[in-house]
C-alpha cells in the first residue's frame, strides 16, 4: 500500500530522506538499515569539494531552524569514487542534489553523477540561497531556470527533478518553466531565507548573516505552494518542508505530492523516517485510505466537484 | 549511540542558574570517554525545534546513572531547568569522541571555564583512578557561579580563578597559570574559546587536548554545521566536525574560530 | 528612552498594534487604557462594508496562524463617523490601514479618512493575500505598487506608509519602487500565503483554501528583509511579524526598523502590547541601551565597521 | 474578561478522551450566565500558538471554581490532558453571552450532543433553581463516549442518543425528539451543526437558543474570525460575532454555517 513510481524511481514507500539532512547516509547506517528508505537524497555535490560558510552555521527559530552551511560537499570524485559506492550496498535508489556556480559546472556533475549505478534520478538544487554566486539566480528567475534545466536534461542518463525555491513572488511560473524545459518531476520547497539577530551583540546568530528556514514553521507555505504547483503542472511533485510526523505525510500528499522529503526533521528524531515508514499504513487506514496514491492531490481532486465555499 | 527515554533522577541548582540533571537509563552503558555529550529534546513541543548538546559530566555503568551539569539561560535550557524528578527526557547519545584518558600516565593539568568545567569533572575521576596526579584549574565569572569546587578539590589539587575576584583569585584561568607555572604532562581543557586560545598560545609545542563547542544541527556528522578547518589546510577544504571527530581534539588539530 | 519620531507620528514609544488584530480598539479598551500604546495601526477599511470570506477563517500551524478574514470592515463611511471619533478620547496617534480593489478606490479611502484629526498617517495595505480582486497584484509588482503610493500621496493629508507584502522574490525592488514614489515609510511584512489541510476532510481548513501566515514562525524571514529593506532606503521602516516578547522588539529593532507592531500575539496574550511597553525599559538598560534609538539597525551599522566572516 | 492564572483542582477522563477539568480562581466572579466561555493558553510554547475556546460547564462564585469538559483530540487539547493537579493554566475570560435563563418561566428543553453537553449543565442547574421543569436529551456517538448522564437524571428528566445503539435509544438526538413530541417553553441546545439545524427546522416557531462554534482569533470580537452572516441579511455585509455577540443565538438571528 506505500509502492510509488515515478519517473526513474521505484519507491517502496514514499518516505525518503531530504538533502542535506542525511549526509551521503553514513551516520544515519549507524542507527538503521537504509534499504527501508523510499529513497535518498544526498548532499548537494558540486564538481570541486567546497568547505561552505564560516560557523555558526544554524541557529533555532520559533518551529523551525536557519542553516547557511553553504554546500559543503567532499566534490564530485569523492562521492563519485567514496560516497555513491558505499552507498550501494543498500538496496534504495539514490536522488543526487547537485550544484554549481555556472550552467557548465551542473552540466559537468550532472554528466557524471547521473552514470553511477545507483543513482537513478538527479535533483537540481536551484534555489540553495546560501550560495553567494550562483544558487539564488537559477531559482528565482523561470528562464533562467529553464535554461538550466534543459542544459542538464540534455547530459543526465537519469530522470531530472528540479528542486524549486520558495522564495519567489510565482511558483506556479516557475514550475511551468523547467516543466517545459523538460524537468522529469520537481521538488519543493527549498529553505525561505530568514535571519535571526542574537539581542545581546545585535548581530546575525549565523556568521553568514542570512540563511535557509527549514521545520515545522515552513510547513504551511510548502503545503500551499505544492497545492498550487501540483495543480499547474503534469510532472509529479515531491514535497518537503516541516514534515514532522505521520499526518504532516498524509498533508502533503493531499496537497498534491506524490512522495515526500524530510529533512530538518531528522535532527530532532534521527529514527523519524524510519518510524514514519512504519506508521503511514496504519494511518493511512484509519483515514480510509488503500493505498497510499490515493491521497494524492485530494484536496484540490475533491474541490473540483464540490465547492466549499459559501452558497 | 540511541535514542532513549531516560529517567530524571533529581535535578536542582549547584549555583547561580546551574543546574544538575542526574538521570537513569541503558544509555549509560554505551558511554566510553569523558568528555562525551548527549543532544536532549527539552520537551516534545516543536517551538524549541532543535536538540541541546551537554556534556557527560558524570557516568556510573553500574548505577545506569549520569549526570549533567547546566546553564538555564536561553529557553531551553530553562524548561529543561523546571523539570522534575520521575520525568522522562529524550536523550540522544552518547556522541562525540571524549578525552583520552591513556594519553596521561603521571600528571595531568585541567583547566575548565564556566560551564566547561563539567566533563571535566569524569575525566578527573579516571585520570585519579589510573593513578594519574591531577592539577586543577577553574574559572568562573563570579562567586555565584561557582560550582563544584570540592568535588575536584577531593580528586586534586584545585585553583579557582573569578573574573571578579569574588572568589579565590581575581582573574582569568590564565592568571593562575601563569602564576603557578605548573608542570604536567598533559593538558585538558574546556571552555569559552578567548581561554582556549589563550592555552594554546601558552603552550603550543606540549601535549594539549581541547574540547570546542558549536552550533549544532544533527549532532552525528550528517549536516556539516559543526565544522573546523583543519590548521595544516587554512585555504583548501580540509575540515574536522565538532560532532564526531570531537568535541576534544589535539592541540593544532583544528582552527579554534569559523 | 521610549520616545520615536517618524513622519507624521510623534510616538510616546515603538509598540503598536498591528492591523487587523486589534479591530478599532473597542475590545481591548475593555483591557487597558488605549492611550499607553505608541500608536494604533486600525482594521483595513475599504470604500464599502465588507462581509469577507466565508468560514472557518483561522487555522493554527506550528508556531504560527492562518487567516482568511477578506477584509471584513463597516466601511469608510462608518469608520468616520463612529470609529474615528470613538477613539478620539484616546491621546494616541491613528494610523489608518487602507485597501482597495481599485486605484480609484484606495484613493478615495486615502482622501477621506486622512481627513479625521486622530489620523495622523495612512497605512497602505497592498499585499493582503486573501482578496481575489486587487491584494496581491499591488504588493508583487513594483511599477505597480509605486504607480498606487503616487497616486494616493497625491490625495493624502497625512505620511503614507506602505505595507510590504513578504509574497516576492525581491523585497528591495519594492521597498524602493514605494520609497521612489513619494512613500514616507515602509510598514513590514504583512502575512505569507500558506495552507493547512485537514488530514482527515482532505480540504483546506480555511474554507478560502489559503490564507495568510502570521505569529513567531514567519519571525526569521520579517527580520531577514526587514535587515535588508531598511539598509537600501532612507525612509524609515515599522516592522512586524510574529513578535511575542521584548527581546523579539529589540530583534527587530536591531534589524532596522524605527518601531514595531504587534498583531497574532494580541490573541495569545492580549494584554501583550502594554506588557511589552512596561518591559521595553529594563531590558533595554540591562542591555547597555539609554534610549530605543540606539538599537535601531545595529545589526547592519556593526557589520561596517568589522566584518565576522571568517578571514 | 480577565487574563488569570488559575490552578487545577483536578483532571481527569470521565469518558473514552473526554475530560473533566476544575479550576480555581478570582475569574469566577466574573461568570454571568451559563454557556459562557473561556480560552485556554495550553502553554507557554508557541507551537500550538493559539488559545483553545471551551465552555464552562458548571462555576461556583463562593468556592471560586469552575469546572470544563473537554475532549482531547487534538493537539492541544491532548496536552491539556495530561495537567495534573496544582498545576496553574492561563486562563482568559470568560467569554461570550451565554444562555438567557429568564427566558424560561415553566419547562425548557435542553438537546445536547457530545461535546456540546457540558454547557447545558449548569444551564440545568440554574434552571432548576429557578423553578422550571427541565428535560434532557443527549447525543453521542457511543457508550464510551457517553458521559453526565446520572448528573442530569438528578435535575430532569434525561434521554440519551448514542449513533451505534450502544446505550440508550440508537440513533440521533432527533430521533428522541420525534418520538417524544415534548411540550416546552424554550429550547436550549449546544452541538454539532447538522444537528443544530435539524432542530432549527424542526422548530421554526418555537423560542429557541442555540449556542454555536467556529474557529477563533481573538475571542473577544477584534479580529472576524468568527462571524456569522445574519439571517434576514444574507446578501450583504450584516453580521454577528460568535465570540461576543454569541456564541448562543435566538434561532433565527444567524445563518448557521459561514
Ligand atoms: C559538545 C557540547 C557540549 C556542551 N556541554 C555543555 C554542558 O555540559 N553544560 C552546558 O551548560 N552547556 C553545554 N554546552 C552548551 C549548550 O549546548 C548550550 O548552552 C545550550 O544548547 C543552549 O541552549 P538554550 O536552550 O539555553 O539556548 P537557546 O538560545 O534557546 O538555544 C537556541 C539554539 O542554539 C543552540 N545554542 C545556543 N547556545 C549554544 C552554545 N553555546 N553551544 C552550542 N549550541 C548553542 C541551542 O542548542 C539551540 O539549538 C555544550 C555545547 C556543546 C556543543
Ligand atoms: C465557544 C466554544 C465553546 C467550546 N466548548 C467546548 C467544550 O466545552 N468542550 C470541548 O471539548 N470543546 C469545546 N469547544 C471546541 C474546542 O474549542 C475545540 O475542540 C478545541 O479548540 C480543539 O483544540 P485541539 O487542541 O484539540 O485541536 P487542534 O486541532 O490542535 O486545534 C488547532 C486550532 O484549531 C482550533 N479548533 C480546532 N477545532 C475547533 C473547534 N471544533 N472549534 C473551535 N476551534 C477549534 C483550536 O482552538 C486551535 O486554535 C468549544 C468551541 C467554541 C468555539
Ligand atoms: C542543514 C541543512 C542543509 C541543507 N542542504 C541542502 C542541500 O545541500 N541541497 C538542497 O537542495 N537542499 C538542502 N537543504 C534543504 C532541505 O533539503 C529541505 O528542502 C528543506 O530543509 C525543507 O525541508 P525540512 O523543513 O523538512 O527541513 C538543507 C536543509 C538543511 C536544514
Ligand atoms: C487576523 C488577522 C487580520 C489581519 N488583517 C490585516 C488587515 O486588515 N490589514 C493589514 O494590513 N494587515 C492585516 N493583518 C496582518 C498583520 O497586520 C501583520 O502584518 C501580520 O499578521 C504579521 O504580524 P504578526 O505576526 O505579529 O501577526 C492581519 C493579520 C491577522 C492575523
Ligand atoms: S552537528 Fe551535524 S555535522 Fe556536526
Ligand atoms: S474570535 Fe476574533 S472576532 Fe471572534
Amino acid at each position: 500500500m506505500l509502492t510509488v513510481k515515478l519517473p526513474g524511481l521505484e519507491l517502496k514507500n514514499p518516505i525518503m530522506p531530504a538533502s542535506g539532512c542525511f549526509g551521503f547516509g553514513r551516520e544515519f547506517a549507524k542507527l538503521y538499515d537504509l534499504s527501508k528508505l523510499g529513497a535518498i537524497m544526498i548532499k548537494a555535490t558540486t564538481l570541486e569539494p567546497r568547505f561552505g560558510n564560516p560557523t555558526p552555521r544554524v541557529a533555532e527559530t520559533p518551529s523551525g531552524m536557519l542553516n547557511a552551511i553553504g554546500l559543503q560537499n567532499p566534490g564530485l570524485k569523492k562521492v563519485m569514487e567514496e560516497e555513491l559506492p558505499w552507498l550501494s550496498q543498500f538496496d534504495v535508489p539514490i536522488i543526487a542534489n547537485i550544484a554549481g556556480s555556472t550552467v557548465e559546472e551542473y552540466v559537468e556533475v550532472a554528466k557524471e553523477i547521473s552514470k553511477a549505478p545507483n543513482v537513478k534520478a538527479l535533483e537540481l538544487n536551484i534555489s540553495c540561497p546560501n550560495v553567494k554566486q550562483g544558487g539564488i539566480m537559477f531559482g528565482t528567475v523561470p528562464e533562467v531556470a529553464g535554461h538550466l534545466t534543459e542544459a542538464v536534461k540534455n547530459v543526465s542518463s537519469v530522470p531530472v527533478y528540479v528542486k524549486l525555491s520558495p522564495n519567489v513572488t510565482d511558483i506556479v511560473a516557475m514550475a511551468k518553466a523547467v516543466e517545459k524545459a523538460g524537468a522529469d518531476g520537481i521538488t519543493m520547497i527549498n529553505t525561505l531565507l530568514g535571519m535571526r539577530i542574537d539581542v545581546k551583540t545585535g548581530r546575525s546568530i549565523i556568521a553568514n548573516g542570512t540563511g535557509g528556514l527549514s521545520g515545522p514553521a515552513v510547513k504551511p507555505i510548502a503545503v500551499r505552494m505544492i497545492y498550487q504547483v501540483s495543480q499547474s503542472v503534469e510532472i509529479p511533485v515531491i514535497g518537503m518542508g516541516g514534515i514532522m510526523n505521520v499526518d504532516d505525510c498524509i498533508e502533503f500528499l493531499q496537497a498534491g505530492a506524490k512522495a515526500v522529503a524530510i529533512g530538518t526533521a531528522n535532527f530532532v528524531n534521527p529514527y523519524v523516517c524510519v518510524e514514519l515508514i512504519d506508521a503511514l499504513p496504519n494511518r493511512l487506514k484509519e483515514l480510509g485510505f488503500d493505498h497510499v496514491n490515493e491521497c494524492v492531490g485530494r484536496s484540490w481532486k475533491d474541490e473540483k466537484s464540490s465547492s466549499n465555499s459559501c452558497p | 549511540m540511541i535514542k532513549a527515554w531516560m529517567e530524571i533522577i533529581s535535578n536542582r541548582p549547584i549555583a547561580k542558574n546551574i543546574y544538575k540533571m542526574e538521570l537513569k537509563g541503558e544509555l549509560v552503558q554505551r558511554i566510553t570517554r569523558p568528555g562525551q555529550f548527549v543532544q536532549i529534546k527539552v520537551d516534545d513541543s516543536f517551538d524549541l525545534l532543535l536538540r541541546r548538546p551537554i556534556s557527560i559530566a558524570e557516568y556510573n555503568a553500574e548505577k545506569n546513572t549520569m549526570t549533567l551539569i547546566y546553564r538555564a539561560e536561553g529557553a531551553g535550557t530553562k524548561r529543561l531547568s523546571r523539570k522534575k524528578a520521575s520525568e522522562l527526557v529524550d536523550v540522544f547519545g552518547p556522541l562525540g569522541n571524549g578525552f583520552p584518558v591513556e594519553e596521561t600516565k603521571e600528571k595531568a593539568l585541567l583547566v575548565g571555564g564556566g560551564i566547561g568545567v563539567p566533563p571535566l569533572y569524569e575525566l578527573s575521576k579516571q585520570l585519579v583512578q589510573n593513578g594519574v596526579e591531577v592539577v586543577h584549574v577553574l574559572g568562573f565569572s563570579t562567586k555565584a557561579a561557582v560550582f563544584y569546587e570540592q568535588e575536584f578539590k577531593e580528586l586534586g589539587e584545585t585553583f579557582v580563578a573569578t573574573v571578579d575576584g569574588t572568589f579565590g583569585a581575581k582573574g582569568t584561568v590564565m592568571d593562575i597559570i601563569n602564576e603557578q607555572r605548573f608542570t604536567f604532562e598533559t593538558l585538558y581543557t574546556c571552555g569559552p574559546t578567548p581561554m582556549l586560545k589563550a592555552i594554546e598560545e601558552a603552550f603550543p609545542h606540549k601535549k594539549v587536548f581541547l574540547s570546542l563547542e558549536e552550533r549544532m544541527g544533527c549532532g552525528i556528522g550528517a549536516c556539516f554545521a559543526c565544522v573546523r578547518r583543519t590548521k595544516t589546510d587554512a585555504n583548501d577544504s580540509g575540515y574536522k566536525k565538532i560532532c564526531t571527530d570531537g568535541p576534544v581534539f589535539r592541540i593544532g588539530e583544528v582552527m579554534l574560530e569559523c
